[in-house]
C-alpha cells in the first residue's frame, strides 16, 4: 500500500507547478489552465485524506470543487472572449492600461 | 507484467521510427495537405461565438446531469424529502434554461 | 503502479507549463486529468474517478480547446524584455523554493489517527449519495444557484449583442 | 439500510431564499415582456433587499433570545453575529442598487441581469457569514466571486472594465486555489470540515501537526487575497478603477465585509488554540496594509484609485481589531464595518454623480471649485471624507476609536500607535480633495456639465449621510447591538 505521504507529495508538487506556471506564463488562457491544475491537485489531496481518514466527506468536497471549477471555467473563458473581442490579444503583458 | 510488455513494444517501435525515419522538412511538405495545390486559406478558420456559448451550456448542464447520477442511485430510500430536494435543484436550472432560451442565446442562424 | 502514473502526471504537468503552443498545453493538461483519474481509482474513489473524466477531461477541456480554436492564437510566446527575464527567473526560483519545502513539510507531517474499519463500498456512488443528499443538503442547493449565476454571467459576457 | 433524514429548520434561511427568489424574479422579468417596464427592475430588486432585511432584522428563527440556532446538520447558524453581518450586506446592496439605477441607464447596461447578479452576490455573502462549515463558506465565497467577476466586466465596450474583470478573475481564482488547499489540509489534519469539529479536535489533540499549521497558513493567504491585505493587494487598484463605479462601491463594502466575516469566524471559532501563531502574522499584515495603503494613496490623482487604496488602508484598520481576538475586538470590527459601508458607498455615490457619462471626469481637477457650483454635494463629500479620516463628529471616528481601544486593551499598543499614525497620513490625501473643492476657484477651461440628481441618488446620499452622522453622534444604539453580536458560541 502506498503510504499517504506520497500522495500528498505528488499533489503538493502539482500544486507548486501550477502556482509557478501562473506567475511565469503570459497567455491568459494558459494561466487559467495552471489554476485548473492547482484545483485538481487539491482534489487529489481531498481524496487521499478521505481514503486514509476513512470518512466520505472528502468525496463530497471534491464533488463541490468540480462544480465550482466548471462554473468558474465557464465565466472565466467568457471574460477572455469578451476581452479578445475588444483587443486582439490574450497576453497579460499587453493588458495593462491602468498602471499607476 | 503483460501491460508493461505491450506498452514497451509499442513505445519501442514509435521511438525507432522517429529516430531512423528520414526527416526532411521543407515548406511544401509541412503545409496542410490539399491534394497537391498550395492551400489558399489558412486552415484555422475563425468561427463565431455561438459555438462557444453552446459549449458553456454543455458544461453547465453536464454538471447538472452529474448531480443526478448519485441521486438516481438512492432515489427509493430518500422518499418525498429527496424528491423535493431534487425538484428544487432541477427547477433552478430549468430557470437558467428558460432564461437562456428567451435571451436568444440558442438561435443558430 | 501509483508511481508510474504519478510520474506521468508530473511530467505532463511540466510539459503543460513550459509549452509554447496553447493547444499542446491543453493536450498535456488532459493527460494530467486522466492520470489523476487513474490515481483516484487506486484510492478506491470510483465515483470521483468517473466524474473526473466526465467533468474535467470531458467538458472543461473541450471548453479550453474551443476557446483556443475560437481565438485562433498563433502568436508564439514573444521574447521577453531583458529585465523581465531576470525578474521572472527570480520569481520562478522563489515560488519553486517556497513550495519545495512546503512539500517536504507536508510529506514529513505525522498523520491523524486513522479511523479503523473500512466502510463497505468505500468509494461507491451509493455511499457518496447517501451523505450528499442527507447531510450536505445546503451545499447541494447552493451549487444549483452557483450554476445559475454562472450561466447568466457567461451569457452576458459572451453573447454577441445584448440589447 | 434506512437513511436518516436530517431535520431541516427552513426558517433559518428565509433571508437567503428571499434574495435568491428575487434574483430569479428580476432575471425572468428581464426576459419576459411584462407590465413592469425595464427600468423598474432596479426597484423590484430593491424591494427584495428590503424584505430580506426585515426578515433578518426580526430575528428569523433565532428569536430574541439571541442564542445561536444550528440547522442543516449544523452547517448553518443564525446568531446575532451572522444577522448583524447580513444587515451590513443588505445595506450595502440596497445603497448600491440606489446608486446604480441612474448609472446603468447612462452607460446603456440597464438590463435585469445586472441586478440579479448583484442579488446573487449578496446571497453568496450571506452564505459566507452564516456558514459554520468550510464547505458552505467556500461555496458562498465562490458564488459571490463569480457574480463579481461578471459584474466587474459588465461594461463590455469599455476596455478597462474588461481588463479589470480579467485581472480580478485570474487573481481571485488563484486565491481560491490557495484557500481550497488550506481547507484540504485542515480536513486532513482534523478529519472534519465543520468549524466546531476542528476546534474540538485541536483542543484535545497534541499541539498542531505541521499539516495543520500549513493548512492554516494557506487559509490565511487565501483570505488575505480576498480582503486585499498588503502582500496580496496588487489586484485591488486596477480592478477598482476598471470596474463600473457602483460595482467598485459594492466591491469595497460588501465582499470585503463578507471576507472578514468568514475570516473571523474560521480563525476565532475553529483555530483558537493556534492563536499564538496567527495573531503575530495578522499583526504584521495589519501594520503593512495600513502603511502601504495610505502611503500609495498619497500620490494618486485619480479619485477612484485613491478610494481603492484608502479601502486597502481601512482593511488594515480592521485587521488591527482582528489582533485582539476577545469580545471587544469582534464587536469593534462589526461596528467599524457598518460605519465603513455607509461612508464608503456615500463617497462613491458622489464619485458617480461627478463622473458623469462614461466616467471620464474622475481626476482631481474635476472636483475643483465644486463647492461654488454645488455646495450641497460638496458638503456631503466633505462629510464622507472626514468620516473616512476619522474626524470626531463622524461614524469613522467612533469606529476607529472603538478599534484602537480594543487593540490597546488587549495589549497591542504598538499596533495602535501605527494605526493612529496612519490616520494622520490619511488626513493629507483626503484633505487634497476637500481643498480642491473648497479653496480653488472653478477654472473656466474645464467645462462642467450640470450634475444630474435622480430621486434614487438623493435617497442613497441621504441615507449615507444620516448613517454617518447617526453613528457618529449617538453611537450607543449601534455599539450595544454590536456588543450583543459578538461570536456567541
Amino acid at each position: 500500500m502506498v503510504p499517504l505521504n506520497h500522495y500528498l507529495i505528488l499533489s503538493a508538487v502539482l500544486f507548486s507547478i501550477g502556482a509557478v506556471g501562473v506567475f511565469t506564463r503570459r497567455n491568459a488562457l494558459i494561466i487559467y489552465m495552471c489554476i485548473e491544475l492547482m484545483l485538481n491537485a487539491v482534489n487529489l489531496t481531498f481524496i487521499a485524506f478521505s481514503k486514509f481518514l476513512n470518512n466520505m466527506d472528502g468525496h463530497i468536497f471534491t464533488f463541490m470543487v468540480m462544480t465550482v471549477a466548471a462554473a468558474e471555467a465557464a465565466v472565466g473563458l467568457a471574460i477572455i472572449i469578451s476581452m479578445f473581442r475588444n483587443k486582439e490579444t490574450v497576453n497579460v503583458d499587453e493588458i495593462n492600461l491602468m498602471k499607476g | 507484467m503483460m501491460l508493461l510488455l505491450a506498452a514497451g513494444t509499442a513505445a519501442g517501435i514509435l521511438v525507432a521510427t522517429t529516430l531512423i525515419g528520414p526527416k526532411k522538412e521543407f515548406a511544401d511538405k509541412m503545409e496542410p495537405f490539399e491534394c497537391g495545390e498550395h492551400p489558399i486559406v489558412s486552415p484555422k478558420l475563425r468561427f463565431s461565438v455561438k459555438f462557444y456559448l453552446v459549449a458553456i451550456f454543455f458544461v453547465i448542464f453536464d454538471i447538472e446531469a452529474v448531480f443526478l447520477y448519485p441521486w438516481a442511485v438512492i432515489f427509493k430510500d430518500l422518499g418525498i424529502f429527496g424528491f423535493v430536494e431534487m425538484m428544487i435543484f432541477i427547477i433552478i436550472l430549468a430557470i437558467g434554461l428558460i432564461y437562456v432560451w428567451r435571451r436568444g442565446a440558442l438561435e443558430w442562424q | 503502479m501509483f508511481y508510474i502514473i504519478g510520474g506521468v502526471a508530473v511530467l505532463s504537468a511540466l510539459i503543460m507549463v513550459t509549452n509554447k503552443k496553447p493547444v499542446s498545453a491543453a493536450m498535456s493538461l488532459i493527460v494530467v486529468m486522466f492520470c489523476l483519474a487513474g490515481i483516484y481509482v487506486i484510492l478506491d474513489a470510483h465515483l470521483i474517478a468517473a466524474l473526473q473524466i466526465i467533468v474535467y477531461a470531458g467538458a472543461i477541456m473541450v471548453l479550453f480547446l474551443f476557446v483556443i480554436m475560437l481565438l485562433n492564437i498563433q502568436e508564439k510566446e514573444g521574447r521577453v524584455a531583458k529585465h523581465k527575464i531576470f525578474f521572472q527567473f527570480t520569481w520562478i526560483l522563489a515560488t519553486g523554493y517556497v513550495f519545495i519545502n512546503m512539500v517536504k513539510l507536508i510529506g514529513a507531517g505525522d498523520l491523524p489517527a486513522r479511523m479503523e474499519g473500512n466502510i463497505d463500498g468505500f468509494g461507491t456512488t451509493r455511499v457518496v449519495a447517501e451523505i450528499l443528499f442527507t447531510d450536505f443538503l445546503l451545499p447541494f442547493e447552493i451549487a444549483s444557484i452557483l450554476l445559475l449565476a454562472a450561466i447568466v454571467g457567461a451569457v452576458i459576457l459572451a453573447k454577441a449583442k445584448i440589447e | 439500510m434506512e437513511i436518516l433524514i436530517p431535520t431541516i429548520k427552513l426558517a433559518t434561511i428565509y433571508p437567503e431564499i428571499i434574495i435568491t427568489t428575487f434574483a430569479i424574479l428580476v432575471l425572468l422579468l428581464q426576459v419576459f415582456p411584462t407590465v413592469i417596464g425595464k427600468d423598474y427592475l432596479g426597484y423590484t430588486s430593491l424591494a427584495g433587499v428590503i424584505l430580506a432585511a426585515i426578515i433578518t432584522g426580526q430575528g428569523g428563527a433565532s428569536g430574541e433570545g439571541g442564542e445561536a440556532i444550528y440547522s442543516f446538520s449544523n452547517m448553518w447558524v443564525v446568531d446575532n453575529y451572522s444577522r448583524f453581518f447580513k444587515l451590513i450586506f443588505l445595506l450595502g446592496t440596497g445603497l448600491t442598487i440606489l446608486i446604480s439605477i441612474k448609472y446603468t441607464k447612462d452607460e446603456g447596461i440597464n438590463n435585469g441581469e445586472y441586478y440579479s447578479l448583484l442579488l446573487f452576490a449578496t446571497a453568496g455573502m450571506m452564505l459566507m457569514a452564516g456558514g459554520t462549515d468550510l464547505i458552505v463558506i467556500f461555496l458562498g465565497l465562490e458564488l459571490m466571486s463569480i457574480s463579481l467577476y461578471v459584474l466587474a466586466g459588465y461594461v463590455r465596450k469599455r476596455l478597462i472594465s474588461n481588463e479589470s474583470a480579467l485581472k480580478y478573475f485570474l487573481l481571485g481564482s488563484f486565491a481560491t486555489g490557495f484557500l481550497l488547499y488550506g481547507i484540504a489540509l485542515l480536513y486532513g489534519a482534523t478529519g472534519t470540515t465543520s468549524l466546531k469539529g476542528i476546534s474540538g479536535f485541536i483542543s484535545e489533540a497534541s499541539f498542531g501537526s505541521p499539516i495543520l499549521i500549513m493548512g492554516m497558513l494557506l487559509l490565511l493567504i487565501g483570505f488575505g487575497f480576498k480582503i486585499a491585505a498588503v502582500p496580496f493587494h496588487m489586484w485591488t487598484p486596477d480592478v477598482y478603477e476598471g470596474a463600473p463605479s457602483p460595482i467598485t462601491a459594492f466591491m469595497s463594502a460588501g465582499p470585503k465585509a463578507a471576507a472578514f466575516a468568514a475570516f473571523l469566524r474560521v480563525f476565532i471559532e475553529a483555530l483558537p488554540s493556534l492563536q499564538g501563531i496567527w495573531v503575530d502574522i495578522i499583526w504584521v499584515l495589519a501594520a503593512l496594509t495600513m502603511t502601504i495603503g495610505n502611503v500609495i494613496a498619497l500620490v494618486q490623482d485619480n479619485v477612484k484609485r485613491m478610494l481603492a487604496y484608502s479601502s486597502i488602508a481601512h482593511a488594515g484598520y480592521v485587521l488591527v481589531a482582528f489582533v485582539s481576538t476577545d469580545k471587544l475586538g469582534v464587536a469593534s470590527i462589526l461596528y467599524y464595518m457598518l460605519a465603513y459601508t455607509f461612508m464608503n458607498i456615500g463617497a462613491f455615490a458622489i464619485v458617480i454623480i461627478i463622473g458623469g457619462k462614461g466616467e471620464e471626469k474622475i481626476n482631481l481637477k474635476d472636483y475643483t471649485g465644486l463647492a461654488y457650483r454645488y455646495p450641497l454635494t460638496a458638503a456631503a463629500m466633505c462629510l464622507f471624507l472626514l468620516s473616512l479620516t476619522g474626524i470626531p463628529p463622524t461614524a469613522g471616528f467612533m469606529g476607529k476609536l472603538y478599534i484602537f481601544s480594543a487593540a490597546i486593551k488587549s495589549g497591542y499598543v504598538g499596533l495602535a500607535t501605527i494605526a493612529v499614525l496612519n490616520s494622520v497620513i490619511s488626513v493629507y490625501y483626503y484633505m487634497k480633495i476637500i481643498l480642491a473643492m473648497y479653496m480653488k476657484e472653478p477654472e473656466s477651461s474645464v467645462q462642467h456639465s450640470p450634475l444630474v440628481f435622480t430621486p434614487a441618488m438623493i435617497i442613497a446620499l441621504g441615507l449615507a449621510v444620516y448613517g454617518v452622522l447617526r453613528m457618529g453622534i449617538f453611537p450607543s444604539a449601534y455599539i450595544s447591538m454590536a456588543q450583543q453580536s459578538y461570536l456567541s458560541f
